[in-house]
C-alpha cells in the first residue's frame, strides 16, 4: 500500500471500499471540477451513506417496476441461447448463419468466483481472436477489469459479441423505448458512456495478451425495446468521443496526490463505528469532515451525485446554486449578495426605481467586480424602470383572459 | 435567460418569494382549460398508470390501470380518457365565428385548451398519442373507435405545444417559470410544487421553505408522469400484487376491493398536483394579458379548426415522423413564429423590451427634436422623410443605416441616421417612413412629438411570408427523391402496446 | 515546395474537374481555409459552360456572389456572365466594372447568359421552369439543408464546394424533432446530400494558400484529423517586418513580434472570471491590432517579396459575440484607429486578412456552454490570416476545459460530429502556449 | 371512493395506520435507514391484512343479511385464503418476469387443478421438446401444450431435491430431472434442467448447442402445434418467438406456417450440427469416462476456495431501465 493508498484508507476509513462499476466510473465525467466527488470516488467511500449520514440522503431511488422491466428484457433477449440477439446482430454485423456459438461466462465450472470468471473471459476472447470465427460468437456475462485509481474494477459488459474477420462489439441492453428511431437522448448517452467503460477495459483484456485496440470496434451495439412492444431493436453507437473522455477522467483520478495534498492532514470520512457496528461519531463533526473538501455544486449535480443535497445546502446564498447560465449573466459573481450590493439593491421589493440604482450604494471592492457592478446596475436600473412604469401595455383585462 | 431575469432570481433569493419577469401575461388561459394530470408506470414507454383529468376544479375524473402490463386494460384506460378528451374538445365544435379578413371563411368560435404540470407532461401526452392514433377499429387487433380519434387529437395538442405562440397546449411549470423568477435554480423549476411554493408561498412560509417541503416525495407526491420510487416500491406494488391475487383466486368481491384501494392509493399521488395546477391557473388568470396574446390565439382557434374539419374530412393520422418537405416547411413556420413572439412580447411588455435593451438591441428615451414636416426631394418625386431626435441613457447597437420599429408605431420604420455619444447618453437620429397617410403632411401624432418618451428596437413584429417549398411528391434526389406515399400498415395498428 | 504544392493542387483540382464529366449525380468538394475553392468554381463553371452547359452557381451571401461574378468574368472576357439579384441589390463596381455582365431580377431577363450566378436565397424564389444541366453550389456546409430543398428542384447535376472545418449552420428553434432523420431541415447541404447519396464522390483540395506554413499543420491536425492538408509556402516565405521600431518593449510589442517571428502569439491576461464584454481583454484586443498598424507592418510573400504594407484593411479582430465586436470597435475608434475589420466568427467566414487577433471564446468564461466549445468557430477564427494570428485570452482555459463535464444527449442515427471541439480546443491551446507572452 | 366507506370503526383506525405506516416506511426509506424499514414494513402488511380481511367479513356478513351467507363467506373466505398463499410465490415471478402478462383466470385455474406432481410435469413439458432447457421455457411450454401453469421460480428448487433423493437413494426412480452439463468442465450449465434418461450426448453443452438444441425445440413445438385439434393461442405465440429468431421462418404471427417453420429450422440446423455433433460427442466421452454417476446427473464443481467465496460476490448490480 503506497502513499497515496494509504492517504485514501485514512480518508475512507473502517468502511468497506465501494468498488466502481461502469456507472460509477462513466459517473467521473459527470463533473470533473468537483474535488469533493473526485476525492470521495477515489477513495472509494460511500457516498450514499455518508451523505444520509450527515442529514443529506441522497434523492435518488429506482421503482421495481423499472428494475423488473430491465431484467425481465434482458433475459428476453438472451433466453434460449440469446436467439433474439442473434436475429439482431445477424442483421447488424452481418453475422454468417455458422457463426452462432454462445458461451456463458456466468461461473466456471459451477463456480462464480470473478478471478475464475476473469481470467475465463480473457482465455476465451482470446481463443475467438486467433479463431476464424469457428471459437466463439456470444459471451455471455464477460467480466472484464479496468484499473481506476489504483484499484482494480470488475465490469460486466450485457455481452460481447465477435464478429468473423472483424472486431469484437461491446453490447449493451437497456429497457429504455427506441420510439421511431428515436430515444431519450441522455439515456442513450448514459449507454453510450458504460458501453466506452466496457470498450477500455476489453482493449485492456486484449493488449495484455498483445491483442490490438483495433480488435475492439468503437461501435457498440444497444438493444433497446422498440416503440411500445418488447420486441428488441438493436443501434450502433459510435463511442469515439466518449472514449476520450473516459481516458482523460481516468488518468485525473490516477493524479489525485495533487488533491490530496491540499487536505488536511487528519481528514476522514470515518463514522466511528461501535462493537455493533453503530456509528458513533456526531453528523455534525462528519460535516465539518466533507466541508474540508471543496465541492463544485451545480443544479446539474441534482441528478448525477448522492452528495447533491449536503452541497446545494451549503451552496445556499451562491450564485452557482441559480445555475450555470445566471452565473454567467450575473458577471459571474460568487455571491448573491454581492450580486445585489453591486446592483445597488434596486428591484428587489417595493425599492424606488432609478434612484437606489444610480445611487452610490455598492461601489465595488475589488477591480474585477467593476465590470460586474456596471452591468447589474443598469440591469437593476432598468429592471426597476420597467416595474414600475405605470402603464404596461395591456390588451385584455385579466379575468376573461385575452 | 437573461442579466435581467438573473438578476430577479438573485433578488428572490434575498426576497424569500419569487420575483416578476413580466408586467403583463403572454400566454392565453381559457375560461374552461381542460387539466390533465397523468402517471406512467415505471421502466415502460408510455404505459398509462393512473390520471386526472376534467375541466372542472371540484370533478376531476380519475383514471386507473389496475393492470399496465394488460394491453387490454391499456387501451380501456385510452377509451376512458377519449370519453374524457373527447366530450370536452367537441364541445367546442358547437358556435363558429367569421374568420377576419378573409370572405365567406369561418372558424370556431372558440378552442379547446390543454393543461399539464411540466413538459414531460407533454411528453407523455404526445407519446400516448403516437401509441394510439394508428390503431384499427375493426379487424384483428381493434380497439374502439374513441381511442384512434383521442390519439389524433393528443398528437395534435402535443404537436401545437412545440410552437412558442400556440397556447392550446400548456406545461404549468413552463407558464409559470415564464412569468415568474424564483431563488432556484431553472432545473429545480421543472418542480411544480417548488415552482409554485416561490411564487405563492403558503402563510407563514417563505418561498425558500415551502419549496424544500415541496421536494419531499412522500408529503408531496411528484407531479408525475413519474412516481415516486418509494411509492412504486412500497405502496403501489403491493395494492396492485392484491388486485392480480385476487383475480387468480377469481374472487369477485376480493377483486373489486383491492382496485378500490389502488385507485384510492393512486389518487393520493393526484389529488395534490391536480390542485396545483388550479392554483397555477388562477395565478396567471391574475395578470393582464398581453395586447398581442388574443391575436395569437386566433391563430390557435385557426389550426384548431383546420384539424377538426380534417379529422372529419375523413383525412389521415399524423404521419410517424415529418416527410423532407414537411419538416423544412414546419420549421420555416417555427422560425418566423419565434421570431414574431419575441417581438409581440417585448412590445407588449416594458420588462421584456429592458431585455432586449440591455442587450443593445432596443433603446428607450426621450424626443429632443423633430422635423415632422420634412420631405426628401432626392427621389424621382418628393416624399415625406420625418426625422426625429431621441436621447437615451441605453447602450444600443445602432449602426447608421440600420432600421428599428417603435411599439407605439409599429406599423412605421425608423432608419438610423446619425448617433452621438456623450456623457453616457447617446442621441440618435430617425427617419421615419409609413405610417404616416398618404399626403406630404403627417397625421396628427404619427410623428412622436418633442418630449414624447418613446422606445425602439431592432425588430418589428412584422409578418414575413412563407418562403415557397416543392410539393411532397416532387422532393428532389438531394433529400431522398419523392416520399411513397402514406398508407396506415397493419404493423402500426397491431403494434403490441407491451 | 512552392511548385510542388502547386502541382499537388493543380492534380486535385483535375481530378476534380475529371470527375465532373463522369458524374452521375454530383461531386463534394472539401476545402480547408484558403485553398482555392473560389479558383475551383470558376474554373469548373468555366469549363462547364465552355462544354456548352448552362451552369448556375448559388453562393450563400451577396458578397460572396460578387467575388465569384467578378473574378469569373476577370478569368474568361467572352463569357456571358448573368447575376441575378433581388430588386434592392446595388451592385458593387467590382461587378459593374465588367461590360459581359448582365443584372437582372427576373431569370427571363438573362436568357442566353451559359452561367448564371445569385444567392441560394434567391435562386430558392424561382419558379422551377426547364432545369439546370448543371449547379455549382458554394460554402455549401455554411448553406441548411432546407435551403437547398428549395433550389434543388432547378438543376440535374451539382458540384458542392465548401469548408467542412467551418461553422455549421444554425437555427433558432430548439427541437428534437428530427433528430436522427436523413432529412433533418437543421443539418448542412452536404449532410443531407451524402445521407441520400453515400456513393457520390467527395474531394478535398489538398493545399492552403492563405494559412502560412507556421499554421497549416497545428490547423489541420487540430479541425482537420482526416483529411489534412499543407500549406503552399514553406517555413520562412513569410515574414512580418517592421519600419518602425517598438517604443519601450512592453507585452504589447512582444506579443505582435512574436506574432511576426513565429506567425501565432498568445496574449495571456491574468486569469480570472470576466463579463463578456471583459473591458481588459477589449483593450488588448484594440491596442494590439492598433499596434501592427501604428508600426508600419510590412508582409513578405510570394506575391510581394519586398513586402506589401499592413494596413488598417488587412488586419481584422474577431471574437465570438456581438457585444464584443461592438466594445472593441468602440475601443478602436476611441484609439483613432479606423478600417480594421471587427466581426463576429459567423461574419468573418469567408474572410482573409494578413494578421487578425483573436478574442479567445473561453476567455475569461467560468464555465464552457457548446456554443462557446464550437470547433468550427474556433476553426474560423484561427484560420483567415495569410501571416499571423495573436490569440487574446484569460489565464485557466486548459482548467476550465478540464473541469468540463460532458454531458450532451446523445442521439441515434445521427453521424458523430469530428473534430470534438473539447479535443479542438485543447490542441490549440496546447499549441499556442509555446508562444504566450505575458500581460502585467 | 371504497366500498368500506359504510364501514366499522375498525376498518377506518386499520385505514388511518395504513396510511400512516406506509408515510413511516417511506420515510425511513428515503432517510437510508433500512432496519427500521423493514420493520415498519412488517407492521404495515400486517395491518393491510387485517384491513381486507375486516372488510372481507364485513361483506361477507352483508352478504349473509341478504340471505346468501354459506356461499358469500366461502367465496371470501377462499379468496383471501387463495391469496395471500398465491402472493408469495407470484411476488418473485412476477418480478422475475415483468413483461409476462399474468396467466389468465381459466388456464391459472387448470393450474391448480393439474393433479400431477411439478417434476412429472417438467418431465412432460421436456419429453415434448426432446432438449435441455430453461425453467421460464419450460413452463410457457406446459401452458401452452398442457394447460397448467407454475411459476417458473419453483423449478429452481426442483433440481435440488431431485439430486438429493438421487444421492440417498441412487436411480430409486425410473427418471430424474437432472441437470444438462457444460462440455468443457462439465460442471452443471447455468439454469439448464434435462432428464436423466437422455443420452449423455444430448445433456452437455457445447458453445454451438444452445443453437441446435433451440432450432431443434422450435421443430418440435411446430409439430406439436399441428398435432393440437383446435388452435391454441398460447401454443401459436409460443411458435411465433420461436420463428421470430430463424431466418426465414415466417413472415408474421398471423400468417405463420409450422411445417414453414420446421423447414427453415432444419435448414439452419443443417449448418451447425456436424461441429456441434462431434463437440459433444468427445465431451460426453470424458463424461462418462471421468464422472460416478451422480456426477453424470448433476455435474461436478470447481471446488469454492475460501478466498473464492470471498471475491465471489457480483459487481455491483446495474440499476436497469433509467
Amino acid at each position: 500500500m503506497n502513499g497515496t493508498e494509504a492517504r485514501l484508507a485514512r480518508i475512507r476509513g473502517r468502511a468497506l471500499a465501494k468498488t466502481h462499476n461502469a456507472r460509477t466510473i462513466a459517473a467521473l465525467a459527470s463533473n470533473p471540477g468537483c474535488a469533493r466527488r473526485a476525492v470521495m470516488d477515489a477513495a472509494g467511500v460511500d457516498k450514499p451513506r455518508i451523505a444520509a449520514y450527515a442529514g443529506f440522503p441522497a434523492p435518488f431511488g429506482q421503482s421495481r417496476f423499472a428494475l423488473a422491466r430491465g431484467n425481465a428484457f434482458e433475459a428476453q433477449v438472451k433466453a434460449n441461447g440469446a436467439a433474439e440477439l442473434l436475429t439482431l446482430l445477424r442483421e447488424h454485423l452481418g453475422l454468417p448463419i455458422p457463426q452462432a456459438h454462445y458461451d456463458d461466462l456466468g461461473e466456471v465450472g459451477g463456480n462464480p468466483s470473478l478471478d475464475l470468471r476473469h481470467a475465463r473471459t480473457k482465455a476465451l476472447l482470446a481463443r475467438a481472436a486467433a479463431s476464424r470465427g469457428d471459437a466463439g460468437t456470444m459471451f455471455d456475462h464477460p467480466l472484464l477489469r479496468l484499473q481506476v485509481g489504483g484499484r482494480y474494477a470488475f465490469l460486466e459488459p450485457d455481452l460481447i459479441a465477435f464478429q468473423l474477420h472483424g472486431r469484437f462489439h461491446v453490447v449493451e441492453i437497456k429497457s429504455f423505448a427506441v420510439i421511431d428511431g428515436q430515444a431519450d437522448g441522455d439515456k442513450v448517452a448514459a449507454a453510450a458512456i458504460q458501453s466506452a467503460v466496457y470498450v477500455l477495459a476489453l482493449r485492456d483484456a486484449l493488449a495484455e495478451q498483445h491483442i490490438p485496440a483495433e480488435a475492439v470496434s468503437h461501435e457498440t451495439i444497444l438493444v433497446c425495446p422498440k416503440d411500445f412492444s418488447s420486441r428488441p431493436a438493436a443501434a450502433a453507437i459510435d463511442v469515439r468521443k466518449q472514449l476520450t473522455v473516459l481516458r482523460r477522467q481516468l488518468s485525473r483520478i490516477a493524479r489525485i496526490d495533487d488533491l490530496l495534498d491540499l487536505l488536511p492532514a487528519g481528514l476522514t470520512f470515518d463514522l466511528d463505528p461501535d462493537g455493533e457496528g453503530v456509528p458513533r461519531r456526531s453528523p455534525a463533526d462528519l460535516a465539518a469532515a466533507i466541508r474540508q473538501v471543496d465541492a463544485a455544486y451545480v443544479p446539474e449535480c441534482l441528478s448525477t451525485c448522492e452528495m447533491c443535497y449536503f452541497c446545494r445546502e451549503e451552496a445556499r446564498g451562491c450564485t452557482a446554486a441559480l445555475g450555470r447560465a445566471a452565473r454567467e449573466e450575473l458577471g459571474g459573481v460568487e455571491h448573491v449578495a454581492t450580486v445585489l450590493r453591486l446592483a445597488g439593491a434596486a428591484g428587489t421589493p417595493g425599492a424606488p426605481g432609478g434612484t437606489v440604482a444610480s445611487g452610490t450604494a455598492g461601489t465595488p471592492d475589488a477591480p474585477d467586480l467593476a465590470e460586474a457592478a456596471e452591468l447589474l446596475r443598469r440591469a437593476a436600473r432598468l429592471r426597476a424602470e420597467a416595474l414600475h412604469t405605470d402603464a404596461p401595455r395591456a390588451g385584455t383585462p385579466g379575468r376573461e383572459a385575452g | 435567460m437573461s442579466t435581467l431575469t438573473s438578476l430577479a432570481r438573485a433578488v428572490a433569493v434575498a426576497a424569500g418569494t419569487a420575483q416578476r419577469t413580466c408586467t403583463v401575461r403572454h400566454v392565453h388561459v381559457g375560461a374552461r382549460p381542460l387539466v390533465f394530470v397523468p402517471l406512467a408506470l415505471a421502466g415502460e414507454a408510455g404505459a398509462p398508470l393512473a390520471a386526472m383529468a376534467g375541466a372542472d376544479p371540484q370533478a376531476p375524473t380519475l383514471l386507473v390501470v389496475a393492470e399496465p402490463r394488460d394491453r387490454d386494460q391499456r387501451f380501456a384506460f385510452a377509451a376512458d380518457l377519449a370519453a374524457v378528451v373527447l366530450r370536452y374538445v367537441e364541445g367546442y365544435l358547437a358556435a363558429e365565428e367569421d374568420t377576419p379578413g378573409r370572405e365567406q371563411a369561418t372558424r370556431y368560435a372558440d378552442a379547446p385548451q390543454l393543461l399539464v404540470p411540466n413538459p414531460a407532461g407533454i411528453a407523455f401526452t404526445r407519446l400516448l398519442g403516437r401509441s394510439t392514433r394508428f390503431r384499427r377499429t375493426e379487424g384483428p387487433y381493434a380497439v374502439p373507435a374513441s381511442v384512434p380519434l383521442l390519439g389524433r387529437w393528443l398528437t395534435f395538442f402535443a404537436e401545437r405545444a412545440e410552437s412558442p405562440a400556440s397556447s392550446l397546449m400548456l406545461a404549468a411549470t413552463d407558464m409559470l417559470a415564464a412569468h415568474w423568477a424564483t431563488g432556484q435554480s431553472p432545473v429545480e423549476d421543472l418542480n411544480l410544487g417548488a415552482l409554485l411554493g416561490w411564487i405563492d408561498p403558503p402563510p407563514g412560509m417563505s418561498g425558500a421553505q415551502a419549496a424544500a417541503m415541496a421536494e419531499d416525495p412522500v408529503r408531496c407526491p411528484p407531479a408525475g408522469p413519474a412516481t415516486d420510487p418509494t411509492f412504486d416500491n412500497e405502496v403501489l406494488d403491493q395494492r396492485m400484487l392484491a388486485v392480480r391475487t385476487a383475480r387468480l383466486a377469481g374472487d369477485g368481491r376480493a377483486y373489486e376491493r383491492a382496485r378500490a384501494a389502488l385507485a384510492e392509493a393512486l389518487a393520493t399521488q393526484l389529488r395534490p398536483t391536480w390542485a396545483l395546477m388550479w392554483r397555477a391557473v388562477a395565478l396567471l388568470r391574475g395578470l393582464p394579458g398581453g395586447e398581442h396574446v388574443r391575436a395569437r390565439w386566433d391563430a390557435d382557434k385557426d389550426a384548431f379548426t383546420w384539424h377538426a374539419r380534417h379529422v372529419a374530412a375523413g383525412g389521415p393520422p399524423q404521419p410517424r415522423r415529418d416527410g423532407a418537405v414537411a419538416a423544412a416547411r414546419r420549421l420555416a413556420g417555427l422560425e418566423r413564429v419565434q421570431e414574431m413572439v419575441a417581438a409581440q412580447r417585448a412590445f407588449d411588455d416594458p420588462l421584456v423590451m429592458a431585455e432586449h435593451r440591455l442587450a443593445g438591441e432596443a433603446f428607450a428615451g426621450t424626443v429632443t427634436a423633430a422635423e415632422p414636416d420634412r420631405v426628401d426631394r432626392g427621389g424621382p418625386r418628393a416624399v415625406l422623410r420625418p426625422r426625429i431626435t431621441v436621447e437615451t441613457g441605453d447602450e444600443p447597437r445602432a449602426d447608421r443605416g440600420a432600421t428599428f420599429t417603435s411599439p407605439a408605431r409599429p406599423g412605421q420604420q425608423a432608419r438610423i441616421v446619425a448617433v452621438t455619444a456623450a456623457g453616457g447618453r447617446t442621441r440618435i437620429v430617425l427617419e421615419l417612413r409609413g405610417g404616416m397617410g398618404r399626403s406630404l403632411t403627417p397625421q396628427p401624432g404619427s410623428v412622436p412629438a418633442v418630449g414624447e418618451s418613446v422606445s425602439y428596437a431592432a425588430f418589428g413584429d412584422g409578418y414575413q411570408p412563407a418562403p415557397a417549398f416543392p410539393a411532397p411528391e416532387d422532393t428532389p434526389w438531394t433529400h431522398g427523391g419523392p416520399p411513397a406515399p402514406y398508407v396506415p400498415s397493419d404493423e402500426e395498428a397491431r403494434e403490441d402496446w407491451s | 515546395m512552392t511548385r510542388t504544392a502547386a502541382e499537388l493542387a493543380e492534380q486535385a483540382t483535375s481530378r476534380i474537374l475529371a470527375d465532373l464529366g463522369r458524374a452521375r449525380r454530383g461531386v463534394v468538394v472539401d476545402s480547408p481555409p484558403g485553398a482555392g475553392k473560389s479558383t475551383l468554381v470558376v474554373r469548373a463553371a468555366a469549363g462547364l459552360a465552355a462544354a456548352g452547359e448552362a451552369v448556375m452557381v448559388a453562393a450563400q451571401t451577396n458578397e460572396q456572389v460578387d467575388d465569384l461574378t467578378d473574378r469569373l468574368a476577370a478569368a474568361s472576357p467572352a463569357l456571358a456572365v448573368g447575376r441575378l439579384a433581388a430588386s434592392d441589390y446595388a451592385p458593387p463596381a467590382r461587378v459593374t466594372r465588367h461590360r459581359q455582365v448582365r443584372l437582372s431580377t427576373q431569370l427571363a431577363g438573362l436568357a442566353g447568359c451559359p452561367v448564371v450566378l445569385s444567392t441560394a436565397h434567391k435562386w430558392a424564389t424561382v419558379r422551377a421552369g426547364e432545369t439546370w444541366p448543371w449547379a455549382i453550389i458554394d460554402e455549401a456546409y455554411q448553406m441548411r439543408s432546407d435551403l437547398l430543398l428549395r433550389v434543388a428542384g432547378l438543376f440535374g447535376r451539382a458540384l458542392f464546394v465548401g469548408d467542412p472545418g467551418q461553422l455549421d449552420p444554425f437555427s433558432v428553434v430548439q427541437t428534437e424533432r428530427w433528430t436522427g432523420l436523413s432529412w433533418d431541415p437543421m443539418q448542412s447541404a452536404v449532410a443531407v446530400l451524402l445521407r441520400h447519396n453515400p456513393d457520390l464522390p467527395v474531394h478535398a483540395l489538398p493545399v492552403s494558400w492563405r494559412l502560412p506554413a507556421a499554421a497549416a499543420p497545428v490547423v489541420a491536425e487540430a479541425f482537420y484529423p482526416f483529411t489534412g492538408f499543407r500549406a503552399a509556402t514553406g517555413p520562412g516565405e513569410r515574414r512580418v517586418s517592421f519600419r518602425t521600431a517598438s517604443f519601450g518593449r512592453n507585452a504589447v510589442d512582444r506579443a505582435v513580434e512574436t506574432a511576426a517571428a513565429h506567425g501565432w502569439a498568445l496574449y495571456e491576461l491574468p486569469g480570472r472570471h470576466a463579463v463578456r464584454t471583459d473591458a481588459e481583454a477589449v483593450a488588448a484586443c484594440a491596442a494590439l491590432a492598433a499596434r501592427v498598424v501604428q508600426r508600419g507592418a510590412l508582409s513578405h510573400s510570394e506575391r510581394s517579396p519586398a513586402g506589401a504594407p499592413v494596413t488598417a484593411g488587412r488586419v481584422a479582430v474577431g471574437t465570438a459575440h456581438r457585444d464584443q465586436v461592438q466594445a472593441v470597435r468602440a475601443a478602436l475608434a476611441a484609439d483613432g484607429v479606423h478600417g480594421v475589420t471587427v466581426d463576429t466568427a459567423n461574419r468573418l467566414q469567408g474572410r482573409e486578412f494578413d494578421i487578425v487577433v483573436v478574442l479567445h471564446p473561453l476567455s475569461g468564461r467560468r464555465d464552457a456552454t457548446a456554443f462557446h466549445l464550437e470547433a468550427g468557430r474556433l476553426c474560423v477564427l484561427v484560420t483567415r490570416h495569410r501571416h499571423a494570428c495573436i490569440v487574446v485570452a484569460r489565464a485557466g482555459i486548459p482548467e476550465l476545459l478540464d473541469a468540463q463535464p460532458s454531458a450532451e444527449p446523445v442521439h441515434l442515427n445521427v453521424p458523430v460530429r469530428f473534430p470534438d471541439g473539447w479535443e479542438a480546443h485543447q490542441a490549440m491551446m496546447a499549441h499556442l502556449s509555446q508562444w504566450k507572452v505575458r500581460a502585467p | 371512493m371504497l366500498p368500506s366507506v359504510s364501514v366499522t370503526k375498525s376498518v377506518e383506525t386499520l385505514e388511518r395506520r395504513i396510511v400512516a405506516l406506509r408515510a413511516a416506511v417511506r420515510e425511513a426509506v428515503l432517510a437510508g435507514d433500512r432496519e427500521r424499514a423493514s420493520t415498519l414494513r412488517r407492521d404495515l402488511r400486517a395491518a393491510e391484512r387485517a384491513w381486507d380481511d375486516a372488510l372481507a367479513a364485513a361483506e361477507a356478513k352483508a352478504a349473509a343479511e341478504a340471505g346468501a351467507a354459506a356461499e358469500a363467506g366461502a367465496g371470501a373466505e377462499a379468496g383471501a385464503g387463495a391469496g395471500h398463499a398465491d402472493a408469495a410465490a407470484d411476488a418473485d415471478a412476477v418480478h422475475a418476469a415483468a413483461t409476462a402478462a399474468a396467466p389468465a383466470p381459466q388456464a391459472a385455474a387448470r393450474g391448480r387443478g393439474s393433479l400431477l406432481p411439478l417434476r412429472e410435469q417438467v418431465h412432460e413439458a421436456l419429453s415434448l421438446l426432446t432438449v435441455p432447457a430453461a425453467p421460464r421455457l419450460i413452463a410457457t411450454v406446459h401452458e401452452a401444450f398442457f394447460g397448467g401453469a407454475f411459476p417458473s421460480a419453483r423449478l429452481t428448487s426442483l433440481k435440488r431435491d431431485e439430486e438429493r433423493s438421487f444421492r440417498a437413494a441412487p436411480l430409486a426412480r425410473p427418471y430424474y430431472i437432472c441437470a444438462a452439463l457444460t462440455a468443457d468442465l462439465l460442471a452443471p450449465a447455468r439454469g439448464l434442467l434435462a432428464i436423466s434418461t437422455w443420452p449423455m450426448e444430448r445433456r452437455v453443452i457445447g458453445s454451438l448447442s444452445p443453437r441446435v438444441d433451440f432450432l431443434t425445440a422450435a421443430i418440435r413445438v411446430a409439430e406439436a402445434v399441428e398435432r393440437l385439434p383446435a388452435p391454441v393461442p398460447a401454443a401459436r405465440r409460443l411458435l411465433w418467438r420461436f420463428a421470430a429468431s430463424i431466418p426465414g421462418a415466417a413472415d408474421g404471427a398471423a400468417s405463420m406456417q409450422p411445417h414453414e417453420i420446421t423447414e427453415a429450422a432444419l435448414a439452419e440446423l443443417a449448418v451447425h450440427q456436424a461441429a456441434d455433433r462431434a463437440a459433444r460427442q468427445a465431451a460426453a466421452r470424458r463424461a462418462r469416462e471421468q464422472l460416478g454417476d451422480a456426477e453424470q446427473l448433476f455435474g461436478t464443481r470447481i471446488g469454492l476456495a475460501a478466498g473464492h467465496r470471498a471475491g465471489a460476490r457480483r459487481p455491483a448490480p446495474r440499476r436497469r431501465g433509467r
